[in-house]
Parts: structure tokens; C-alpha cells; sequence
């Protein structure tokens, strides 16, 4: 946090956290009471980096994103009323009812859609780069990813691809340090993610994920780098996730974490550092934070509350959107 | 006998498995804590040399595996999810599955995959519901599917002593039933079906956890006089012609329920062999009732609306009278 | 009309694409120098922005096809041999397959997978004799394999414009075969089969090269007083359905000859479809040739036993009698 | 080539590499007569690499092949009489007839399959290191792949997994530069492949393929240090393939290498160079040299002779061999 930041800036920093941080917590509690149908992937505790990141980013630029995807697309911009309504399965939702957590895409704000498959969003980002260079327009792709996808055939292969192509991609390896239950201590030899960039030929660098403006000035710098220099970029950011993989984790007692592991990452809380630093600095005040965080309570709450509202699609509905170009007889049903 | 759960049954072939032979190893993504349940506890048992956690690299490990099984030991990988399958599939389908063939004999490569959990689990949508058996019969893959605890515990001992790849598709919506499993460690031979129910006047043939469906549905229809013989072939290849074609020649009706995609499914396998082989005896014509060709929808109506049920085979099966 | 080769039809579709519409650009192994011989001299016309090599990455590819097409290109992926599908296989039938879907119609995927040449080719073993279609139609990918000079242009360039993932195999036996083909870009719509030639007794549902074959058959048994209509489907997914019931319920009799593994093949399907809806009009059951469930062998007449051929059509329609 | 050898040991390494070359020459002709079914993928050039690390091993070591294997057979220990009866599709063929050049398999001396399939073996061979590791063995597993092979997922997967399990397994990128007809140039933006063993975490080093004496020198030290400290390595090879991509690659006229360029690989030929340093170095003489070739001749000769008399199998043999363990009804033939 070396650079003076505006307060506008920091306040929509924090802003952005904090909702993603509620959004996600009102996530799990419909997931629990199973108003949301299945599981989610919360993004608790890693906010710092979506936010910083998307914050450094124009609308126009592109991202791919992962399981762990709702603080990616709200940081990008997503409506999160369309984000509830899609969690409810409303047909109102972004994805109609159909993707749910793992698949919410929206390309008018420039999201190529999540994952449920971990390493598979990687190449489709370079394939969207591959376009951004053929097509001569100036923008970047993000693909998010975590520790456990890099460890997948297909980032090493989309990897080396963005870098003999000269493609404006930035590889966000969002390192939470576990991949369910399994460490990075475990998984890989080397300390630092980012070093694999050397592989392919290309620059990266790591940073500390738990701090916002780290990762929004770094990002910054490698956007424009990555803009007029036409190469890609490996960014890790070594973070933590509070949560378990998955929202019913808990029960499944798998114990793969020490609490003192736990409770050292919650005391370098991304949100609490960064308003205590934009305290302390006179940045803003306390009432211009708190009035925020009512704003965005406020703001989940009609969320909720439109998605509810929201029209369940019909059960046919089932058979639509399945192709752009159709034809008789396909998809088939499953009876006649 | 114990009743236990259809995943206790799983654990313990595997553990038995394991206690009686050294050779057998887990391999697979979080088998130390065991995300699945299956090999819960076995670190502490077998330690990290035969339960063996591996990075996200599913095509890799799959190699693993068959590097292992080629060399000595009787690998079991454990698939955590079912699209696994698909990043493993040149590992699967080209590699292990035709090594042997390809080297005339001179290989061997016994080892396991077992799917931890296939089909729609509620709410899982469009990358982690799939049922994608089909994709390694058509490759000729040995691959089993037990409907009841009993069953997969008795499948499992004979898939990791067979000498080839079998592939082992635990239904997940079975995980969590229960039934009578003998403590000794017991073995049903791979190819061998059973008639779950005798019926006279059709036979539905149903896989995984739709036997349950077609049991229920076979009873319910009892008192409106049709009566449903279920066939359940618990090993999709090699199928057990012989019982199959028997029942089909009693009752001359056929439906196939089967909760993979349609088209070139397993329904569509079982429909044309009945076909070329019971047609005399058909009085109509062989059904099938699968899933839509889509992924699974998110919300529940829809997905409930792409999937086999009992509300759909009640319509079909009045429809053949 | 020009008789000009499949492979220059082939060709000439995608140049002519290529020049009509920016946003097409070819992307594969060894496309620059042509190994294929379908992106011949390309690169001097189009450059290296639109003809792209890429490393041996297949997944990786595939996945920028997908990324490329969902951003507004309209990639052409070369597949330089069909066992690429199976690295591919996540981000075929996982990925670009669903995106669509998944994404509730927002996300719109127009790629097109070229298959340069699939099939057995003559001692290319087991490993690069596959024809791996039925695991594209098993996840509904729309699939189309011509079976001459004229219908691989004139459907490539349908693909092409199809705004979905299509599958477009080139029969490797095809390739080297002429026909007529009109100078101008054409388009033969998705989903529309071809009666090849017509017949009162049998119908032969016959896919990519193995049409040439059925029609020198019907020739053949015209002598015998057997009158066989051949069915080409041209499109394996949409199947046009119309055409193929009207042909059997004209004859009554069906053969699938068709050169994908027999299991949950294409064949299976077809037969389980005409079952379905034209079995009153059968008069004997529907029957498959298809190649056996093995890797194509090395050896030359081990090769040929395992394959379909005009022997096993003869003795399979003399059968029907 | 800076250690003293043996006599034995130079004319051992002579003798293979000229059987390497014979024997592909061979080939390359009956593949031409049509007397060999297909296509074969020949190994004339890059013999140094095949003779020098095998020659370091031990007769229980394993390896994987590639579709250019026949080399990696040879000097293994494959006997060439099975290997061209292989080729000819004859009942005695290594596989049978069954598998042709691509899939020769011996696990008797250690050869567990070539491969089609570009970098499908890397994986395999990771799979035979554990076994070693797990059934406490002290052999070593080689896996040889290309310089296109080193950008496959599968490869990136498996160097990690063997680095975080510390197998015994040496990966031998053979870099002739070319993948088909796209270069090194271009397929990579960085000079040498074995940097990528830094990003998991063990050690790498390039050397000059064309020189069998360095090849073997360095493997030997290698796979002493692979036993000792259970360590993976990654060895790569620069070397050239002097023929087409196969057999056939002449008449596509692809003209993606230089005649110059060729030449300059030629004339650098691991086989005369090693003979001129041998015969200067006083090791042995030309007539030593000349009654190796002349026995290498008379070998392969014999061989093809033993092929051509070998039976072909019965064309229903195609149905056997599918299965370790046999059921009735499968495999399925393809008519009934
Ligand atoms: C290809 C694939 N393998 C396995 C899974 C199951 N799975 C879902 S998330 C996950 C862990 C991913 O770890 P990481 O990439 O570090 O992301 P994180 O969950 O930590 O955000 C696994 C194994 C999957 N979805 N896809
Ligand atoms: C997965 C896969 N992709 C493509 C091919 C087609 N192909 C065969 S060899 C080859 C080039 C391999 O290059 P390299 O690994 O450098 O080995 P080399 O041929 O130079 O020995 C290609 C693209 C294949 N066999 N397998
Ligand atoms: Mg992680
Ligand atoms: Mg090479």
C-alpha cells in the first residue's frame, strides 16, 4: 500500500468488498435453508483480489471466471438482482434458471461465463485474447484460476499458447493455498506460483492477495504493460478462503485446516485492513464507511427480495437455449 | 446380515480389498480426507504410499494409473466427480483402454476407476450431473453400475480383481441408501444381470438408481393388473444377453429407463440388440425413457423435466397396452 | 460443373468462407504448411492472423476456438487426426457443447471442428483409425459427415455458418474420391439426409464413405432382384428422421452400415429410433453392420475383418429375404 | 565428450546406432515397396539420443516410446526379427501383427508400449515410477517425448506429479526443433525446454543430442542421481530428424526446413562423428567398424527374411486380445 489512493477510489473499493463479502454470506444462508437448490463455492475472505483486480479494469475488458465465481462477476459489474434471481433458479436470473452458481455469463459486461470445471475457463480466456489481437481492439482478458487448477494440463497449454501468440491475457492465480483439501505444500514443489510463467516465456509476479490496493495497483500496471506490450501476464495472489470448498464443507468434518491457520487469515481480513488503513490515513470517515455497509445491506436485502418475486421459468423451458441455430428434433427428449 | 449403506459397502470392498492385497493403491483427487467418504480413514490404515492424493491433473493421474496398473500394482482411482472422465478421456478411451489389444496381449492394465458419484445430485446443473457411461461403452470399457449396496460391494471386489479396465459408476442419488451387505468380503461376477422383480407382462430394464424407481413402479401397477419384471443388468458391459433376451421373450414388451443422455445412449444399445434378437417376440415396440439431450438445468422443475422418473414411466408403460 | 477431388471441395468452401467473412479464421496442427492439404497456400492469402498454427495442445485449442467464437470470431479448428477429440474431449462436450446452455442462451459459440480425416486409413493401427463420431452425438453436438465432393462443400460451409459447434468428419477413404461441384459457394442445410438412390425392397442407412459402398451394392444386387434404396443422412445430428421413416415404411427393411464402434454407435441409435416409430411397418428386424468393438489392428486382412465392407453388406441383406 | 571410454563400451554404442540407422533404412524402403502397411515415423539422425541413454540403463529400467520408437526398441534391447515381423503384420510380431510401429511393447526388457498419441506415455511412465517407489524397487523409469510433445497438458501434469512424489523418472525430451512442420521457433518462447523443470521444482539440463558419448555420460550420472535421491529430472536432447515427418512426407512437398539447415544436421551426423573420434582416439580400428556394420547389414537382412517367412495371423485373430479377462459377448463383432 505504498501509492495515496482517492477517496472515491477507496470507498468503491471497499464497497465492492463489503458486497461481496454480504452477498455471499446471505448465499449461504439461503443455501443452508435450501432456498438456493444444491451448493455454492463462497468467496469469503478472498474479496481483495476480484475487487482489486476488476476495479483496475474497463468495462469493456473481458474475464473468465471459476466456480468460486460470484465476487468475480459482482467486482465486473454484475447486477447481483440477476445474480439472486439465477441463484433461485428465476427465470429472470442471468442465466435464466438454467447455469445457477457455477455459470453465471453475461457478455455485456464482459463476462465470459464461470466454471464448473477447474482449469477449463483458462483457454477460453486466450481464445478471447486471440480475438482481441485479430480484431485490433485494445482490450485485456483476466482468467481467473486457483492454486489447484494450475496443476491442470490445459493452463500449461493455454499458458504457452498466450505466450507465443503475443496475446493481451492476464492469468490470475488466485492462490487460496488449498484446493479442497489438498495444500499447495502438498500439491507443488515450488513456493511461488507465478514462476511457472518462466516457462512459457513470460513475466509474472507475486503479491499479497489479503490487500486490495496491492493487488488494484499491481493490476493496474500489468493491464497497461500487458496493453501496449501484447504479452500475457501471470499474476498470483496468495490468499485465503474462510470457508469451507464448498457451503455444506462443515459437516463433512474434514479437519484439513488447523483453527490457528483459520484464525491468522481472519486477522489479516482484506475488508477490516483496508478500512482500518483508510481510517487511519483520513482517507474517509467512519460514518461514510458504515453508511455503506448499510447501503449494501439494503441493497441485498431488495435483491433477495426482487429475486423472489421473480417468475419460476416452466419445467419445459427445460428444452430451450440449448442451440443458437435450431432445428427439428434436437435437443431429443428423454421419452416419447 | 448388516444393513448398511450403499457407500459403507463401497468403503469396505475397497478397504478389504486392500487389507488382502498390497498391490491395491487409491489414487485420486482429496482421497486423504476423503471429500467422497469412501476412503475415510484409510490414511491412517494404509498410509500415504497406497492412498494417494493427487494435484487436479485428471489426465495425468488417469496415465498414473495405468502406468501403475501396467507395472505391478492393481490401481483404484477414484473419480471425485463424474466430468472427470472427460479431461481423463484420451487416458481412458486411447490409452489404458487399448493397450492391451494394441501390444497383442503382451499388457495388462487392472486397474479400477471408480466414479464417485454420477447423475444429477439436485441443483449441481450443467458440468456436474452427467451420466456419462456411454462414452466408455462405446470404447468397449468394461463398466459396471450396482443399484443396490449388496450389488456394489460384490461388483467392486470382481472390478479391481478383473485384469482390465472396468469402470465403476456409483449412482449418486444410491449413495445414501441402504440394504443388506454379508461382512465377508464376496464377489458378483462382472456380466451378470438379475431380475429384481419377476412380471409377466413387461420387462423394464433400469440401471443405477432407477431400479428403485422401476420396483416402486412395478408394485404400484401391480393393482391395476400389469405386471412389471425388472431387469437390472448391473454390468452395462458385458451385458447379460442371455437373461435379458429371456425375460424379453416372455413378455414381449421392453422398456429401457436409463438416466444417461439418448441419443447413442445405453437405451439405444439395449433397444437395438432386443431388436435384432427378440423381434419375433415383441408385441411392441422397445421404449426407451432417458434424459433429454441437454445439460441439467439449475432449477429444480427443469430438472426434474429432463429427468427419467416414475411419473414417466407409468405413462409409458400403460402406453404399451 | 467441375469433378474435382473432396479434399479440394473441402477446401474450397473454407477459402471461400474465409474470404466472404473476416471473422473466419482457421486454427490447427500444421495448417500454415497444409499437412492436411485442406489450408493449402492459405497463409499467403489470409496470413498468420487468420491461418493459425498451434503447439500440440489440443484441450488448449479447443478451448481457444471456443474463447475465440464466444468473442466474435468464427473459428475453423482443424482436428489434424481424429483422436485429437479425445484430449479435447472436456472442452468439446464440457465446455463449448454447454456453454450455451448453461448460460441461459446469452453466450453463442460458432465453431467449427473440422475433422481432417477420419476413419481407418490403411496401417495406421489403433490409434489413428478411429471414427469417434457417436461420442459428439451422445452430447448433442451437431455432427455432419459427407459422403461426396458435392456435400462436403456445400454442408462445410453450412457449418461454417451454423451459429453452434458443429462436427464435421471427412471419411478419410472420401477424401481422394471425385465428383461435380458447382465453382460457386453453396450451402446443403443441416439436418437434411439424401435418398442416394431409391429402392422398393431395403433400405441401407449408409454414413460418409461407406455410401459409395452401399450404392455399388444396390447395383450389384439389382441383378439378383433385390431393390435397395440407399439412405444417406449426410447430418448424423439433426438426423433428418422424415426422410429415413418414409424410406423404411416404404420397405420395411433396414440395414445400418455404418463404420463407428457397434455400442452405443450411431447404428444403435438409428435402429432404436426406426423401432420406435415404424415398427409396425417392419418386416424383419433392423440390423447393423458396423466395425466390431476392438482398436482397428495393423495387420491388413485383421484390418479388414474388423470393418464393414460390401462382403458383410451382401451377406447381411441376402439375410433379409 | 570430454571421458575416457572403453573399447567395449565404444563399439557397443557404435554398433546400436548403426542397427538404429540400418534398421530404419530398411524400413523406410519397405514402407516405400508397400511391403509395410502405412506409414512408420523414422528415427535416422537422432540415434545419439536413443543408444546414449540406453546404453545407461539397466535391463530392468522401463521406458516409453513414442511414434518415433523404433529406436528407443532397439536400444532398449528389442529383438529386430519380432520388430519387423511386427511390421509386417505377422502372428510373431512383438504385438502379434496387432499393433504395427506405433505400439511396440515388451515389458520383458522393459519397453511398457510406444505411443500414437503425443505425450500420452509421459503420464504412463510416472504411473511405473510409482510403482517402483511403492514396491521399494530400484529401477528408473525413462520416458522419452518431443519437443511438441512438451507442450501437451498431460506432459505439464505428470512432471508435477512425479516432482511432489519424488519418482525415479527421467524425462527425455528428444528436441529435433520441429513438430511436423512447426518449429521450436515457434512453438515456444523459450530457448531450451528443460528450463520447464524448474516450474515444478526439479532440475533440468540440456545437452547436445548428436554426441552419444555426452548422452550417455549424462544419463548415466543422471539416473545415479534419479536412484539415489528419488528425484525426477528432465534431460533434454537437441538433436535433428534428418527424413520427413514419415515415410511419405516427401511428395506433400511441405518445405518447412531449409536444405541448408538439413545439411548442416547432416554433416554433424552422431554416427560419423562418433566413428571419426573413436578411430582418432585410437579406441578401435576401421576395420572393427567396417565388420560392425557389415554384422549390423547381415542382421537386418536375416531379420526381414525371418519376418517374410513368419505366418500372418487369421484375419478372426482381430477379435482376440481385447481383454486380460474374457467374458462371453464381448468384444461385440461388428454384424451378427
Ligand atoms: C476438472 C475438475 N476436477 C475436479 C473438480 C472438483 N473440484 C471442484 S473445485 C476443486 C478445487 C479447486 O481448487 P482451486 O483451483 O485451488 O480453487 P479454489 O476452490 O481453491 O478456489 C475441485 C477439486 C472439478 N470441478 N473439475
Ligand atoms: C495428441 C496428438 N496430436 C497430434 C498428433 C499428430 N502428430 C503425430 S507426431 C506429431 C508431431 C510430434 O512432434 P514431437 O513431439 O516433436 O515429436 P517428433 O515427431 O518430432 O519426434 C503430431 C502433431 C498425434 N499423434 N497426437
Ligand atoms: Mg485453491
Ligand atoms: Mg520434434
Amino acid at each position: 500500500m505504498t501509492e495515496k489512493i482517492t477517496k472515491n477510489l477507496a470507498l468503491e473499493l471497499y464497497r465492492k468488498m463489503v458486497l461481496c463479502r454480504k452477498f455471499e454470506e446471505k448465499v449461504a444462508e439461503l443455501v443452508n435453508k435450501n432456498e438456493i437448490y444444491g451448493t455454492t463455492h463462497e468467496y469469503v475472505g478472498e474479496e481483495a483480489v476480484a475487487v482489486g483486480v476488476c476495479s483496475a479494469l474497463r468495462n469493456n475488458d473481458l474475464i473468465t471466471s471459476t466456480h468460486r465465481g460470484h465476487g468475480h462477476i459482482i467486482s465486473k459489474g454484475g447486477d447481483i438482482r440477476y445474480m439472486f434471481a439465477e441463484l433461485l433458479g428465476r427465470v429472470n436470473g442471468c442465466n435464466k434458471g438454467k447455469g445457477g452458481s457455477m455459470h453465471i455469463a453475461d457478455p455485456g459486461i464482459g463476462i465470459l461465463g464461470a466454471n464448473g470445471i477447474v482449469g477449463a475457463g483458462v483457454p477460453i480466456a486466450v481464445g478471447a485474447a486471440l480475438t482481441i489481437k485479430i480484431k485490433k481492439m485494445d482490450n485485456v482478458v483476466i482468467s481467473f484460476f486457483g492454486d489447484g487448477a494450475s496443476n491442470q494440463g490445459v493452463v500449461h497449454e493455454a499458458m504457452n499458447m498466450a505466450s507465443i501468440w503475443n496475446l493481451p491475457v492476464i492469468f490470475v492465480c488466485e492462490n487460496n493455498q488449498y484446493a479442497v483439501s489438498t495444500s499447495v505444500k502438498y500439491s507443488l514443489k515450488i513456493e511461488n506460483i507465478s514462476e511457472r510463467s518462466k516457462a512459457y516465456g513470460f513475466e509474472g509476479k507475486t503479491i499479497d492477495g489479503m490487500d486490495v490496493l496491492e493487488v488494484y495497483n499491481n493490476t493496474k500496471e500489468i493491464v497497461n504493460k500487458v496493453r501496449s506490450e501484447n504479452k500475457p501476464f501471470l499474476l498470483e495472489c496468495k490468499t485465503y478462503r474462510y470457508s469451507g470448498h464448498f457451503t455444506a464443507e462443515k459437516i463433512l468434518n474434514l479437519n484439513y485446516r488447523t483453527e490457528d491457520e483459520i484464525n491468522y487469515y481472519k486477522s489479516k481480513c482484506p475488508i477490516l485492513s483496508f478500512s482500518t488503513k483508510i481510517l487511519n490515513d483520513g482517507i474517509c470517515t467512519k460514518k461514510e464507511l458504515d453508511d455503506i455497509d448499510n447501503l449494501v445491506i439494503n441493497q441485498i436485502d431488495e435483491a433477495v427480495d426482487f429475486a423472489r418475486k421473480s417468475k419460476s421459468p416452466e419445467p419445459s423451458d427445460a428444452l430451450k437455449d440449448m442451440y443458437a441455430t435450431e432445428y427439428t428434433g434436437i435437443p431429443q427428449k428423454g421419452w416419447i | 446380515m448388516r444393513n448398511i449403506y450403499y457407500l459403507k459397502a463401497v468403503s469396505e470392498a475397497l478397504f478389504n480389498e486392500m487389507e488382502i492385497n498390497p498391490d491395491v493403491v487409491v489414487i485420486g483427487e482429496d482421497v486423504r480426507y476423503s471429500l467422497r467418504g469412501i476412503t475415510k480413514g484409510f490414511i491412517d490404515i494404509f498410509g500415504p504410499d497406497r492412498v494417494i492424493d493427487t494435484p487436479i491433473s485428471e489426465a495425468g493421474l488417469t496415465g498414473v494409473g495405468t502406468g501403475a496398473a501396467l507395472s505391478g500394482l492393481r490401481p483404484v482411482l477414484e473419480f471425485q466427480i463424474c466430468e472427470f472422465i472427460f479431461f481423463a478421456f484420451d487416458q481412458l478411451v486411447d490409452q489404458a483402454q487399448k493397450l492391451r489389444y494394441m501390444s497383442g496381449g503382451k499388457l495388462k492394465a487392472p486397474v479400477t476407476y471408480l466414479i464417485a458419484s454420477s447423475g444429477a445430485r439436485g441443483g449441481m446443473a450443467g458440468q456436474h450431473s452427467d451420466n456419462p457411461y456411454p462414452y466408455l461403452l462405446h470404447s468397449g470399457m468394461k463398466t459396471v453400475m450396482p443399484s443396490t449396496p449388496y450389488d456394489a460391494k460384490g461388483l467392486l471386489v470382481s472390478a479391481i480383481r478383473d485384469d482390465d479396465p472396468v469402470a465403476v459408476f456409483l449412482p449418486v442419488n444410491s449413495l445414501g441408501t441402504k440394504g443388506d451387505v454379508p461382512e465377508e468380503q464376496y464377489t458378483i461376477p462382472l456380466g451378470k444381470g438379475e431380475i429384481k422383480k419377476e412380471g409377466k407382462d413387461i420387462t423394464v430394464v433400469s440401471t443405477g438408481h432407477l431400479v428403485k424407481i422401476a420396483l416402486e413402479t412395478a408394485e404400484e401397477l401391480e393393482s391395476s393388473g400389469i405386471s412389471v419384471e425388472v431387469y437390472d443388468p448391473r454390468t452395462l458391459l458385458p451385458l447379460d444377453r442371455e437373461l435379458l433376451f429371456k425375460s424379453v421373450k416372455k413378455t414381449g414388451r421392453v422398456i429401457v429407463f436409463d438416466d444417461s443422455n439418448r441419443t447413442c445412449g445405453f437405451a439405444a444399445e439395449v433397444s437395438a440388440i432386443i431388436s435384432e434378437e427378440c423381434f419375433t417376440y415383441l408385441k411392441s415396440p422397445v421404449r426407451r425413457i432417458t434424459r433429454a439431450d441437454v445439460p441439467i438445468p439449475f432449477n429444480a422443475q427443469m430438472e426434474s423435466f429432463v429427468l427419467p422418473d416414475k411419473e414417466k414411466l407409468i405413462k409409458v408403460i400403460l402406453k404399451n397396452f
